[in-house]
């Protein structure tokens, strides 16, 4: 195995972009952010067995080892090929949760079947009544003998539909403040009571599902961190996620299709549609600006803390109006769904279109905390203002 | 005697009425993608009503309102998502056929209130007059041609067409039968179609002659822009929808153990879409006033349009920021106003488009 | 006298244009907004012997008896005229709050000397401690034997420094919750304790003052309305300021200079600053809509309600706007304070300048209830939002 | 050894302690609408302290540090009002002498860090080269002419004047005592003084040629970016300023028995302004990291520019929204703020000007 954190920043990205040159297979290039497993399984499994399937594991679980400037830089190597995301909560998170706070045992057990792609995992925290205020969940866990039970109906499980195990916060003690009384549980699919149902979003997209669960039964060996610790299990398993929701990479794939919409449609003459994109440009370009501010931070080996909701503001904003420009720029393509036929030719998008493009902008702003949530959490814990 | 006033406000609640019998959200859900695009079932009852003769003079065999009763209508129908077969031919067809001055205008608009008569006008994208010529050919005219944005011209009967002839532009009104006439469609953000018109040598009569050159253009921009304030209507009625929809999930939503309708960050961005949401209706109240005016019609039709498109799309935005993840979901209704929304905002010139006219008219250092 | 309601709208448009130009001394036409008594006393003697000072009060005490829609046209056209704003406070709230709550001795010993000039009146409402926050007041006037003897601080008193009255908000009882407690009590201010400093605002005004009272007497006969009334005297008051408050008067005064800027500074030829032009002349388009709207209300005989709220946030928020546009435009010369040379020649506003028209219109956001007080009013009494 | 970050860091440490120390809002007050418009013995100090040096390179006198040792005073220094003498002379002056290939240069660059010359650029506003010829006479030149934006013009010692020569444009080094220079001025919005310069055949020698046609005009706009990017720093410590101002007051006021700065539609306001100053110390920290390379400097100083500019506006609108009426007093500190943060930005382009020139230099579509 190579010791990836010796190569050089950007000998590192030149291996990982001919990686994926060589085997990312073309129908997940430049098409819809997520795919169903039978069409990313063989891509899945190349990356395994070139031992590019974990980037943040340790060497000896099969992982790269790679430290988070470099794991930055091979999700931006993803994110500038255009690859479908894949089923990647094992990878990402049930790996590095179990690292930290799981048994020998669960590590033993469970890490070879995700790189084996024997076991999918899907992430159960959120629920109908608790989206932005997690600690709000319902979903309970009671003890029988070895076992738990669960009950409870979990929403916005991305990948449900294919996962056969599912990761769940569950309220094992009810006589305790919020985030007091939770557990994380490994939870196996392939089991009566639990049913997943498909959600399908305003986009078209059919990533997520809903899964409830009825009585469903884990051993108590599959609670990860102790009885009553998931909140802080499951805290820990946040923060990767959350700088890379302030990366201005979706920002940028919407400016590069602004760019092209301007010129199909004949307005990249037009000195007032100019001056609106070049303010984005500006606003994107210091959106990137910070991004590599933290990049830098975490390069430095120093810890990230409430910034990242700062980032994610301005990331996921920045974002949302540069498609809002866009539909503007379109005109009366604008209002079309699917492919927009404009007079210089038609926009090419792959299985994008404004439309989408559009709505699949506004979800980033509410997932992950909304937007507001994030500005409550800065007053508060930076600004030091009241309650 | 009623007044004008009161004529509106009856029209107004006949069609909520209307929305409340009708097949709302989940009629709309059960047609997307699908032809016509609208509810024949719906048309009928609409026909009924004589709201197809809103805009068609009494002399021609209409009612003989004007614009400020149907804009009462399409904004009350938009709430249930049913303005869709009035928008093309009671107004935008009927009005291209309410100006002409040929031959073809008398029988054709006298079929208009009866659903006769579907006139679909032949446009291409952005309300530029579409490719098509005619020659003259033995007592009549051969066009050939394409339109690529004729909204209703999948299930029209007669294709209103604007065509380039030797003298100038001449409309003709075309049978959609006619052969030579090929239809396709593309898909609006809404799944309602947006049909794409091909002529190949289509054969056409003296008789189907709507309006000469010196007509023929100034028809279709009056209707255009009286099509675009009734249009405005619409997104205003979309927007007063999303809105009370939105009001109403903050009023029950918990987070925190709190109504997410009583945190006062959330309550000023609702408040912002409530003044946008007024200030629209103050646009689309100047259009209506001036509307009948020809001089005044394209101030009245940018402003109201330029305003209410823009209203619109942001209380949809915001609308699905409010709801959080509820909104993004296609189950929830929400998102098939959103969608409707961005349709008509995109339709005749979105809010951008509106103010570059406003510029080409001199009123920006006015 | 003449019966002004019987004249069209338009008629007495041209009646009130032909008197003020006419009478209206240039000094006082397209200068500061507020001057003092001095320079503004023949305008309103004129005013007086012509019987246009004070439109709202009835014919027999020497008014108008314009209705609402009339006296709209009559400030419309003092904004059309560019006329500085007179010691205004007798005339549009001490004679209408007389008229409706005053005791027949109090009317007929004031409204005279109100036309006169004799009595010049200011307002003592807000405190530094209650400003958005008004029945947080906490001035005192305790009652021994037949008078008040009042003690507190009031703040942002306009023409306090040439008033020689004052009609303040004070507690006269503490037992009960804030808006209960409140009398409204008619003060001279020619007697010890009543100390005037005046205020220096950010854009160069001295239109204000603080006004300490400091055991200051009055007799009890000078209460308005009934003891611990003065809420509800008081709210009947400010309906009518609040109207004139989201008129567009203002934004047009400052779409006129900006527009005469743009031309000075060539902008006017730039395709992306003319369509940010045309926007905000479309916003105050529909600021001019929407104030109209509310005055064929008021023509018609309606009430009004909370859409005044409606009305003095967008009209404020679009006047402040086109100040800042106003500025861009300008570029370096937008820095300086006073005359702005341009290379088409120098921008002659009067003793206007573009930073203190920019300085001037932050007050409207902040005065009568700050914007965000304002939105609080509409979520709550409007929409309806819970507490 | 002490790295680059270490030296930063120090002197913002010590230009915290010279503000500390300094005369501040108080020492700006008094000096409103006087001349030189910046303190005398501040002045004094600056130059004790070697800062009049910082960008004259170590051969020619100074201490030769660079655009971000430079940034990190000001920028403390603006907070108490106190950058004004820096920015002319030791930024924008040296700056133009360091770039000059004329016999002017050297002399005039060694009296820099000692305060001995104080040269302000001659400028038209906007940043234009100002209407200035100069005619060969007899061994020397005579210049005429004038300049209506000259910062530090006032009391500066020498004046470096690009004149329109028959070869090209040259840079003069003019000592302000000439005969035939006429000095007046306006006033800022921060109530400091900006020079204009007027001259009547004002006759110089070739010795006091700072820059020949070969040089002139690249020296002027490499000082100028560099001192954009210099200026952006001294906004961004206005914007944190004002916004520091206004969370303590937000900690103290208190409305409805509240503090204000517990009502979550004022704390979303107040975390935009920190979004926003989050994002202009990026953009700084951008123009910084290339401000050295004259092939970037142009983006660098755009950006950096410009953002801090349209930043420190809104930090300026904003906190006067957020104080209230209190903010709104000329007796109010905050209002010293707010019109150094106007006059800043208006200063070498504004957020508008830098956007033009990010177009014009092509990114807007890249």
């Amino acid at each position: 195995m190579r010791d990836w954190n010796a190569l050089s920043d950007e000998a590192f990205r030149l291996a990982a972009r001919d990686f994926i040159e060589a085997h990312c297979p073309a129908h997940l290039r430049r098409g819809e952010e997520h795919v169903r497993w039978a069409q990313s399984k063989d891509w899945y499994h190349a990356m395994a067995a070139h031992g590019w399937l974990a980037p943040g594991w340790p060497v000896e679980h099969g992982g790269m080892a790679l430290k988070p400037a470099k794991h930055l830089i091979y999700l931006e190597e993803w994110a500038r090929a255009g690859i479908s995301r894949v089923m990647e909560q094992g990878v990402l998170n049930v790996g590095p949760v179990l690292l930290a706070h799981g048994t020998p045992d669960q590590i033993a057990h469970y890490l070879p079947r995700i790189l084996s792609g024997e076991d999918l995992w899907c992430q159960g925290f959120s629920e109908p009544g608790a989206g932005s205020d997690l600690a709000g969940l319902r979903t309970e866990a009671r003890i029988e003998g070895d076992t738990f039970v669960i009950n409870g109906h979990k929403i916005w499980t991305s990948g449900a539909v294919d996962a056969n195990h599912i990761f769940v916060l569950a309220r094992t003690d009810k006589t305790v403040k919020k985030q007091a009384g939770i557990s994380f549980i490994l939870v196996d699919m392939n089991q009566p009571g639990v049913t997943v149902k498909p959600i399908v979003t305003v986009n078209g997209d059919a990533e997520f599902a809903e899964v409830f669960l009825d009585n469903v039964r884990a051993p108590v060996a599959n609670l990860v961190g102790g009885l009553n610790n998931g909140w802080r299990v499951a805290q820990s398993l946040l923060g990767f996620e959350r700088v890379w929701a302030g990366s201005p990479h979706m920002g940028r794939q919407a400016m590069d299709r602004m760019v092209r919409v301007a010129r199909l449609a004949g307005r990249d003459r037009d000195p007032a549609i100019v001056d609106r994109i070049a303010q984005l440009q500006l606003d994107l370009a210091d959106n990137s600006e910070m991004y590599e501010r933290l990049a830098q931070e975490i390069r430095a080996g120093h810890s990230f803390g409430f910034e990242v909701s700062t980032l994610k503001i301005v990331a996921t904003e920045t974002y949302a109006r540069i498609t809002e420009l866009t539909l503007e720029i379109a005109g009366e393509q604008g209002g079309l769904a699917g492919e927009a036929p404009f007079a210089d030719g038609p926009l090419v998008l792959g299985k994008a279109d404004l439309l989408r493009d559009y709505l699949t902008a506004r979800a980033p702003m509410i997932y992950g905390g909304t937007v507001q949530i994030h500005r409550n959490i800065l007053a508060k814990r930076v600004l030091g203002l009241p309650a | 005697m009623a007044t004008e006033n009161d004529i509106v406000a009856e029209l107004a609640a006949s069609a909520q009425r209307v929305v409340a019998d009708g097949p709302g959200p989940t009629g709309a859900r059960s047609r997307r993608s699908q032809l016509p695009g609208y509810d024949p079932s719906s048309l009928g009852l609409l026909t009924d009503l004589g709201w197809l003769g809103i805009l068609v003079p009494e002399e021609d065999g209409g009612i003989g309102l004007g614009l400020p009763e149907m804009a009462a209508v399409v904004r009350e129908l938009e709430k249930g998502l049913m303005g869709e077969p009035l928008l093309p031919y009671a107004v935008l067809g009927a009005r291209v056929l309410v100006h002409g001055d040929g031959p073809a205008r008398a029988a054709l608009l006298a079929q208009v209130p009866a659903g006769e008569c579907l006139a679909a006008l032949a446009l291409d994208f952005n309300g530029a007059l579409p490719a098509v010529t005619a020659v003259p050919a033995d007592g009549g005219w051969r066009l050939s041609g394409q339109a690529g944005s004729v909204v209703g011209g999948v299930s029209a009967t007669h294709l209103l067409v604007p065509a380039q002839a030797p003298d100038g532009v001449r409309l003709f009104a075309v049978p959609a039968n006619s052969p030579g006439v090929t239809k396709a469609h593309l898909w609006r953000a809404d799944d309602t179609p947006l049909g794409q018109v091909a002529l190949a040598e289509v054969v056409v009569g003296n008789g189907e002659v709507l309006a000469t050159p010196a007509a023929a253009e100034t028809a279709v921009a009056r209707a255009l822009d009286e099509t675009r304030i009734v249009v405005a209507a619409g997104l205003l009625g979309l927007s007063e929808h999303m809105l009370a929809m939105t009001l109403v999930y903050m009023g029950v939503r918990k987070q925190y153990g709190q109504l997410i309708g009583s945190f006062q960050a959330l309550q000023h961005k609702a408040v912002d879409l409530y003044i946008d949401k007024e200030r629209a209706a103050a646009a689309l109240q100047f259009g209506l006033a001036t509307g009948g005016d020809p001089a005044t019609l394209p101030l009245a039709a940018v402003r109201a349009k330029g305003r209410c498109s823009d209203t619109a799309c942001r209380v949809a935005r915001d609308s699905i920021q409010l709801h959080g993840a509820i909104g993004f979901t296609d189950e929830h209704d929400l998102g098939l106003y959103v969608k409707r929304a961005l349709t008509l905002s995109a339709w005749l010139g979105n809010a951008g488009e509106q103010r570059r006219r406003f510029i080409d008219m001199g009123w920006a250092l006015a």
